[in-house]
């Protein structure tokens, strides 16, 4: 299958198109919307249901070896890609310090939503995968955070602490503010749901299969729909802060750590699956956990600015053009 | 029917911030408050809307808290202080309550 | 198939039963409602269902050629009705001018629902219908406002702006609320799942069919559930405002509507179910897009006639004796 | 199949596991929680499917003499069973009058998420149950609540009223507090699905089973999961408010009341699967119904008592430990 | 702009008590009210979050009316007498209306 | 802790006229703004609850704006004709801020 044609039958599913869709509505200025605990509700059945597919295929296929050294890579590649992205957008953009950082963590975190549309385009391609890369994905959300508030304070003390520091007198993430991170209701459902199904493996699965299994493409159209939504606000209310140097970066960025992705992948030894979605988990970009964490940790950072990238440049883009490509370099790197 | 004067406080401020301040509400020994949600607003920062979120990041939340006025400054204080450079604002208003002794 | 075996068949469906269900609860003064965004969220799902079936329909039997003819007899329909219906209220209620165009428009326009149940009942006679019948559906939300508008304006130019006027200095309609009305969500989200249903065709279905497809006339009954909440909360609050009059309207003018789709459907040519459904759009009266409009349009029209009479009267008759009427009449024209 | 067999089963059944992923993302004061319209939403959900299955069944396989027979045995436990309670909280706890009252209306009445945990167990040991065992739980409801607001008023005047009083000058539960608590939204739903689904029979049945059956499981593991969330805030925030006599009662009364059904059943002679059904909802409190009766009807009885220890006791006790226990009784006493 | 000094009252008040609420209010007259949601609080009986919460118990709405001052009092003593025994609290403050005729 | 006197203008508005009003309170260049969602109420023209509600209108907002007491009357004017012929009521109270100058 060559790579236009990935590209064509990603483009033309369901799923892309009822993004397109919403991103269209809101830029014609339709009051489509979906109600927020709906949003909500459907990012918890995508949560469970990634993850206990995860844990079921890992009970079924017992536990590869590269388990370990796959979460230890993916950590290294949140840690690693926010140092990057730093340097770059000091280089290209007239972003402050402290907002650098901001975006920076944002890279390198990952984006689950990108993650399951690319598993979607590997099984519309017929390609396994391994389950464990949801617990990879969970592994990715954190270090970035860590890294880019390291960055934020070198240099620049005052941007030490915000609300987290203010509570507690400590400097940048405090204790509490890393539990939070750790803890967030998506991680924690994610996880949780890997666990029970890796326990409950094939018997659990074949009982909850009717519910995470058979309606979960058409589910995830309808979430898309309202991330379609949401990116096209973003688009619309960010335009203004956003420079040419800027939009770049939220391009060639996830380009940059997809190949850093690929490499870690090759040595981690992954399968063509594994790799592409490796890729795709460094080349998206947070638009959740790590928003709300540097609300707290990072205040004096502009949602204004991180915002509207990750979610209305980055993520469309891994979306549209991004995964088919990650898909393609995986088949040729194996 | 006798009612006492209070002072009531609303701080508008980030659902990821909402812990943080309630806990202060907390530690200050307030006797109570009420978190009510919120659809969407603007501000300086720009505007936001609820809909279609699925982080708590972006949504904002209103608290507010009957008090004593002689307490207000001990609470503003600090409270200030917790959001002073996070999105929201904060407001203080009169009101009357009938149980005086509920509200310190 | 007789009228009177469809009709029980109608009548003992559950998706009757549980609007009956519904209806019964509100009057017994039970707590049992269905939360807000839940309902929202359960009209996105139709919208987003529905319109995708009839374009997947569309892609596989090719465009047929009365598609167009369909569209526009449609929106004949949608612009007549009101006039008729304006001319009877004028003559048999003591309706004002404003609040006479106001439900004249609803009459004009259609309820989705009532399109929805009609379809289910056709397909459990086995009976197939044009899938192109949900744009024909869409087509007719709006003519009806126009022209209910420029019948309240006529004679009554104080009826004029509302709040659109207002804030645009214009009269009447503005084009602001053209805009909003005919961008509001729920035809966004119809048409566009139909476009996509048409792009994606049959692989498109089959991947998202246990989501939009098998659950559907579950969800319905859901959905229906609440609406007979909503209707009898209509008949409830309603029954003060409502005189023998327009009760009668409520009932009569869904046959005269129908009677005139009927003529249309089978000038436009359309088949069995086609005809059926044409009858339904034109018998149905709308209870979401028109009073959104209206409010801004024309705020001196009062709600409490004109929701109460489409949501407590013609929805509920419809549901229960008009469909299999309008199906039965099909038959015999054929 | 052993007790032991079924315990392991049942803890290991994705079910249980998602309850206890809630209640452990609590006490690590994660943020997962499902919103409160989609928590309600999904409780309309199994409402309905479960009193719709229970309808088609009966339709099914007749109207079995004992109906009758098992819903009377059902409400004389519901109203004995409070005052075994009660004595036995005014002998081992210091609980006031009002307190004890309240409490041991909860452990009269049921949980039906008790119940419909036990269908499921029953379900995956391939054992069946009468169909009618639903209009059985609807019948427990209430009467529990009438005896322990007699047990309150007695001796304890002042305890009288509350809001319902205060506004009607009666005393104790008034005809308006009555009303709401029979017209309570779940029990219109249920009773309401229940005679839908023996009025469809099979063929309703089949025309939503992709809505109620076949999803059913998995819906419920996220309701469960939401069910861990509040138990474990329950746990909590009510532990301070705990004494070990009460938390002892939480875990002996099930087994009480549970005996209790035990001896109804065999008396009513229901079948294996309405025994074990019969012996869970003895056993099981009420944390829905019954609370909002009591702030109506007894709002001096603290619910910082009685929710802690229905939510966050005997509900997590049943559902792990109880449930086997009651199946195997059952298997035990036939 | 002319404008008329009014009163508002806030209720927080247990969902359960809601109707019984805004009966009293509709017996006594008041030209209307409105019922806000409220996402979380605490008060001297602990604290709760309408999240997850599936029964109407232990949630609370809150309720406000806007009325003459001269009917406060007449609205006042009933209200308190229905809501007194229950969980949660009212407060009375000013507030300026723009159509006076319209809240008596 | 110094406080400044500000003025809330509280708008309960029918849905639909929502983005209008918001707009109007653009065009005159407030500071910014708030909208709560109202769950339930009854006023002149009768009740309304939102639970089942489809679509956006019968249902209610609530918009409040905090703002320079100077600015009140220019505001409230447009927004008066605005609203005048619709569902809904205004009403202004007294507010203090801890940033004055973030309010215009
Ligand atoms: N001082 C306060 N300020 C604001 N809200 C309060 C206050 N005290 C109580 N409340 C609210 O009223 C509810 C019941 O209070 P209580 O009856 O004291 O438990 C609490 O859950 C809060 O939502
Ligand atoms: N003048 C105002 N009146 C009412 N609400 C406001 C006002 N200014 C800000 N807000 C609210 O506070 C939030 C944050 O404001 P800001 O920090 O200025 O971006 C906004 O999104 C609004 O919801
Ligand atoms: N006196 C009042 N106090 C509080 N809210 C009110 C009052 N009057 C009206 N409202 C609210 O404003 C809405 C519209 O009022 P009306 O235009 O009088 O029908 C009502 O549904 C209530 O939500
Ligand atoms: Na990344
Ligand atoms: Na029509
Ligand atoms: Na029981």
């Amino acid at each position: 299958m060559s790579a236009l044609d990935l590209a064509l039958a990603n483009l033309l599913s369901p799923m892309v198109l009822f993004f397109v869709l919403g991103v269209v509505a809101t830029l014609v200025r339709s009051d489509l919307t979906v109600p927020e605990s709906i949003a909500k509700g459907l990012s918890l059945y995508l949560m469970l249901a990634i993850g206990f597919k995860g844990g079921a295929s890992v009970a079924e296929h017992g536990l590869d070896a590269t388990l370990l050294l796959a979460v230890l890579a993916g950590m290294a590649l949140s840690a690693l890609i926010p140092l990057v992205a730093f340097q770059l957008l000091q280089l290209t953009t007239g972003l402050s310090r402290t907002d650098a950082a901001a975006v920076a963590a944002h890279y390198g975190s990952i984006s689950i939503v990108t993650f399951l549309a690319a598993t979607q385009a590997l099984a519309s391609s017929g390609i396994t995968f391994e389950g464990y890369m949801v617990a990879v994905a969970a592994a990715m959300e954190t270090p970035a955070i860590i890294v880019a508030l390291w960055l934020a304070k070198r240099g620049a003390p005052v941007a030490a602490g915000g609300a987290g520091g203010a509570a507690h007198g400590s400097k940048g993430m405090d204790r509490e503010t890393l539990r939070e991170v750790m803890f967030n209701g998506s991680i924690v459902l994610l996880v949780g749901s890997f666990f029970i199904g890796a326990l409950t493996g094939k018997a659990g699965l074949a009982a909850i299969a009717p519910f995470i299994v058979e309606p979960f493409k058409g589910i995830l159209c309808l979430f898309l729909l309202d991330m379609g939504v949401i990116a096209g606000r973003g688009l619309r209310d960010g335009a203004k802060h956003m420079s040419p140097g800027l939009i770049g970066f939220g391009i060639y960025m996830p380009l940059l750590g997809g190949a850093m992705g690929a490499v870690a992948a090759s040595l981690v030894g992954l399968s063509v699956g594994g790799t592409a979605l490796m890729i795709t988990l460094a080349a998206s970009a947070s638009y959740i956990a790590v928003p709300a964490a540097l609300r707290l940790a990072l205040p004096e950072a502009r949602p204004s600015i991180y915002l509207p990238l990750s979610l209305g440049i980055t993520f469309p883009f891994n979306l549209t053009i991004g995964i088919p490509l990650y898909v393609a370099a995986a088949l040729a790197l194996h | 029917m006798e009612t006492f004067r209070k002072k009531r406080i609303d701080i508008m401020v980030e659902a990821p911030l909402m812990q943080r301040v309630l806990t202060l509400l907390d530690e200050h020994g307030v006797s109570g408050y009420t978190v009510l949600p919120v659809l969407a607003g603007r501000g300086k920062d720009g505007a936001w809307h609820r809909d279609g979120i699925v982080g708590r990041a972006g949504a904002l939340v209103m608290i507010f808290c009957i008090l004593d006025e002689a307490r207000v400054g001990a609470v503003l204080e600090p409270l200030f202080a917790l959001v002073s450079r996070q999105i929201g604002i904060v407001t203080v208003s009169d009101v009357e309550v009938v149980r005086g002794a509920q509200f310190t």
